[in-house]
């Protein structure tokens, strides 16, 4: 597209939201669909494809064996990376994490460590010597706007896929046995980001609405509802009134995601 | 290769997931799968999970680095830590540079690279799952994301592997098989031209296996291009009935 | 946050610091400190020591990265290899670029971008020794030498952690009552428009909880904003008298 | 040269290349004349120098000791890295191994390697913990064409010059004993690179024939006639009938090599 | 300042240094104001902040324990880095290390370990296994000229203030008891920096002289008035009798800076 | 520098390799050894083999860093991963990153700089072998090669090192005298000048014997001087009669 009808349709974008409209039809808090797939890649200890709208994450896990952090002896360890793969958008370019891919794994990463989603305690081997590492591996396919929502949901959904191999210690060394265990995980964060434009707050904003928006908010909650992460992103501000109001939405529209997909205490299926 | 002691050919001269020696993996094919590609091409091959997109010809930065007669091709070829047995860093690795070389060197004869001057074409694959044999699929998959993206291209090229296993030459070898056997032959073919645009070889072979092996890859090329054009008719149909 | 078993308020409802739960910790604000920077500023808030830098509006390389109608804002927020326990190493850390990144955007809505096109501007933040909350007091400091350096701003921007030790609601944590305490909330605030420019959370709150932390960490910054034009202003004074 | 000098003397040497001849005079299967020195570092433990007309490649060879690969615990390792050095050509820059470079090493691992040249078995000290680590450094010094075929013959010529320590095992512990014995080597791969032009394979090409060429293509055999490494490059194609051509015309050039250079069964020495 | 005044100004100073005079109205063999501040940075075992007139440098010591070198199995380790961090300088740049920066830690590091400042024999925990590991952290926060010998100043100053903290072997492990001792520092290599403008010596050229200037020497002298480290920069030359004249005065102004500070036997204090 | 106990002088005072205190070790040099760079030089000094190729004055990328006035001489030394005891990574290491600087900083008084403005000087030094005072073998050979290159030069610069082992002022230092000595002292030097252009030193000496080791150092360099010009004349008549 030309740079002029861009700006037009962004124009158009803002007006509309103005008006409490978005340019695909969605109310304001309204989230695009949501598909989420599990189990799809065999390799992985754990794996799933999450399409919001026509953004595509994948996640993976992989489960190895490391040493705790000195602070946490009796825990495992979790570690989340995210990749911008160039694939999935013309801005994107291959290369090391860059800071837009470190953000969106660092929030990834609270929502998960904040809640205490995974019994890290359960994770321990050895004391102080041998416990089971965590990688999640958030890739990103196709960026059609609000990576951090749709990323945490694969996440989190590869992670409620994964399975840990069962194990016996012989003379301090791990022996894998036969049959599987399902990681466990208790809790189910849900990432809920907003977009401020023209003063209005929308929910799950699509690229073109990124590409106008004065600020960011992700909020993260748990299934109690309390809040467990907050990322602002973006050079603009929030007024403290917007963030109270944002928070409150945040948890109704993570206790309807989790409803949906079944995750949780509330949930239908899990 | 090394030499383990695995059985990969059972007593009805069948492979350990079932197929004869000439015989090639359940093969799916969807272009035009990602939305801000210019061309994108999703390929399983058993359980090889391959993703691949073009964007271009687009403006190539450093501007120097344009050529002024030709538009530069770029590959690159990338594993997901996740898709492979141990998790891999996301960092290039120097099997992962050779193979973009070698990919890049095999669709590029297909395309009329004089139609762009001063342009760049990239070609990013991602490798999902791994299963052995992931450059033929990578290959097949990218030259479907040139297409789909419009680049003019002589034919399309495809690519199989053959190679050894228990005294036996078997086309597109598995992980196992690969890992197992004894000579992994990769081959990418143009059918229309007859021509071969990759051609690797690791093992030993003698002369007789490796014609074999490579007669045997392009008898495989060739059933994958029938799926290969398929898949392409199957995506304009569509999109035609899209903008109808 | 890992929950040991510390005690951080004693039974007077003090902290290990002897701070009431809404007390700042003593902070020290020097303008203009470095000589070769075009705006500086030093803040010792508790343990942290904290220096930033500004320099620009000055032309930016590559060229082809500047903007045409604004100025480019670059931020790098750094630790000293000897301001933490542990020896760090100097390479950026993933911490390191994301306290860049939003540090960066917690300042930027307070300068007018668009007065310097086709410039950049480089704040440089260096932790000499931190002990909790380092990006609130970098942002209070970032923002100084910005004012320092003549950039043209709509307000001050400052900075303050609240968060959740023990079950009570505190204002700026330090290292021991972020590492141990069960959440931290950092803000930055413009007060004369009384916006918020950074928000973070990490931990477990309520709503009511995250409200109460939110505007408690406000009140901080409103104290620590007297401060800041107090610097400021004892700077151009003692300018002035120089000049004179 | 001007770059109009330049094409003429291209165009020269394809019409000649049409007709069965080269500039310099050499049949199109023809090698420069190849010249190998040996042991000419005394600090590493084996080394060569080669010559194939202009170009000139070194190889060092160093033995350290490691951790086996889990796959091979009863295994050395053998690693291959090559570097081009900027003296040897104005077109190589300083900087970490490029696609050229990685590709020339792993070209030249595979040809020994896959040939089973070395007997890696030889070289457990405590299988699955402490093997011998063999390092070829492949040093290109001056680039006039045809790298992988001057590469692949310094490698093999230093591992043919590669004296191994002698040791015991003491406690757990590697004891170095006085005296040395020789690497065991009990292959000799080389590899033989064509270059298509106009429609033509030429053997060793030069550096002005590789800057024309359609594509090229390296056949590695062993010392039975047995293809054991293959790699084509270049952004051209071949003919499957030019690609048994080339074997066996590889397999003959291999051989006359292995025979002037005495190196396995029907060499003159060694 | 425009290059017209930049040039003109540049033209006086070099004038002024023909005639043994300085623009600031130093002598030529001055030093401008030395400020030492040790013990600024709490949590480090050891920090001092120098202030060379306007040229700023902090040191930072850290110390942790590692494997000794295998050559000197029962010393500690010594390590030394320079940061030029972008806030001190228009003309440093965010990155890694560069050949300045490389330098500087280079040299202050010869003048420390060639004086055996640190009786690292003395750093020594398990011989051959575990030993103490000093890391120096050199940080120039303000550039103004004479960046070794500040570096230097603020190197050894650090040094001088670093707590060892008290330990006990038990079992094999090492185990932290209360209270520390000073760290063993034996010798004050002090370095003394010439810059040569206009075929004269100059000590402690300030940044316009250095910008100035054809070459620099520095010269380290320990204790005794022994030398024990050189580094000659810039792309000029000095003559012999220029390079022995140096080392003269550099001896006395190392003494001189030796007993204002109050370090080694002539010192007031320490 | 460490203080074994190894027996670097025997009773009749000469060194482990036989040499006396003020004798050079065994000089072979080589002018043009490689046909594409511009210039290049070959030295064999003791058991080092150091190998040193100049290209340029050509042009200089990225552009801006080219200079209005003079050109911009650059300098790589590197040791090949075999040239020392202990395998040695190939990517650079901070002493080579150093040693670039001084060997730079030490030919670069000797060239016009000014005579091709705009441009660029690669010297590429390769330390195929090292076995002490390399820095002054590759100022050596770096400075022939410039030479070969018909680069205008002052002087040719000649470096040779300088030391004291068990009480004794020695001329240049193999690896072993470096290692156990107590003091090395490289020097640079332009003969026709008398000027010194790399000084460096590390160890302990008296000012005596500093000076002492300077000087001896110099008269090396002297000798080297004559094999230099020797070598240079050598490969001129050489080419001169090819192209008679």
């Amino acid at each position: 597209m030309s740079s002029i009808i861009v700006r037009v349709k962004q124009k158009q974008i803002a007006q509309l939201i103005a008006k409490g409209k978005r340019l695909d039809g969605r109310g304001l808090h309204d989230y695009r669909e949501i598909k989420v797939e599990q189990g799809i890649i065999e390799r992985a200890e754990g794996s799933a494809r999450v399409l919001l709208g026509k953004t595509e994450v994948m996640a993976g896990v992989k489960i190895e064996t490391g040493e705790p952090f000195p602070d946490t002896p009796n825990e495992g360890v979790l570690t989340v990376n995210a990749e911008l793969v160039p694939l999935a958008s013309p801005t994107f370019e291959p290369g090391p994490p860059d800071e837009n891919s470190i953000e969106l794994a660092r929030v990834v990463d609270r929502g998960v460590r904040e809640s205490k989603a995974i019994s890290t305690e359960k994770l321990c081997i050895t004391p102080g010597k041998k416990v089971f590492v965590i990688f999640v591996d958030i890739y990103v396919l196709n960026h059609d706007g609000n990576l951090i929502d749709a990323s945490a949901l694969a996440a989190l959904a590869a992670l409620l896929n994964t399975k840990m191999p069962n194990y016996e210690i012989e003379e301090g060394e791990i022996k894998i046995k036969p049959g599987y265990s399902a990681l466990p995980v208790r809790k189910h964060p849900i990432a809920v980001t907003f977009a401020k434009i023209n003063d209005k707050l929308v929910v799950d904003p699509w690229l073109e609405e990124e590409q106008i928006m004065d600020a960011r908010l992700t909020i993260t909650t748990d299934d109690d509802g309390n809040i467990c992460a907050i990322q602002k992103g973006g050079s603009g501000y929030f007024t403290p009134k917007q963030v109270f109001e944002a928070a409150q939405i945040a948890k109704e529209k993570a206790e309807e995601i989790r409803k949906k997909l079944g995750w949780g205490k509330n949930g239908e299926k899990n | 290769m090394s030499q383990k002691t695995e059985k990969l050919i059972d007593k009805k001269g069948l492979r350990l997931d079932g197929r004869k020696s000439d015989e090639l993996r359940p093969i799916k094919i969807e272009v035009g799968a990602l939305s801000n590609a210019d061309g994108s091409a999703y390929i399983e091959q058993g359980k090889n999970k391959i993703l691949a997109a073009v964007y271009g010809p687009r403006e190539l930065h450093p501007k120097h680095m344009a050529l002024p007669d030709r538009m530069v091709l770029r590959c690159r070829y990338h594993m997901a830590p996740f898709s492979v047995q141990e998790r891999k860093s996301p960092a290039p690795s120097r099997r992962e540079i050779e193979l973009s070389k070698v990919i890049r060197e095999a669709v590029e004869p297909a395309i009329f690279v004089e139609y762009y001057p001063r342009t760049a074409i990239d070609v990013f694959v991602e490798v999902l799952q791994a299963d052995g044999s992931t450059r033929c699929t990578s290959i097949t998959a990218a030259s479907l994301a040139l297409a789909d993206a419009g680049i003019p291209m002589r034919d399309l090229v495809v690519a199989c592997s053959a190679g050894k296993i228990e005294d036996m030459i078997v086309l597109d070898l598995m992980d196992i098989e690969d890992k197992v056997g004894s000579a992994d032959v990769p081959v990418a073919f143009m059918p229309n031209l007859g021509v071969i645009t990759l051609l690797q070889m690791d093992g030993i072979l003698t002369h007789e296996e490796f014609e074999k092996a490579v007669n045997l890859a392009i008898e495989g090329c060739k059933k994958i291009y029938t799926l290969q054009k398929e898949a392409l008719r199957a995506k304009y149909v569509s999109v035609k009935e899209v903008e109808e």
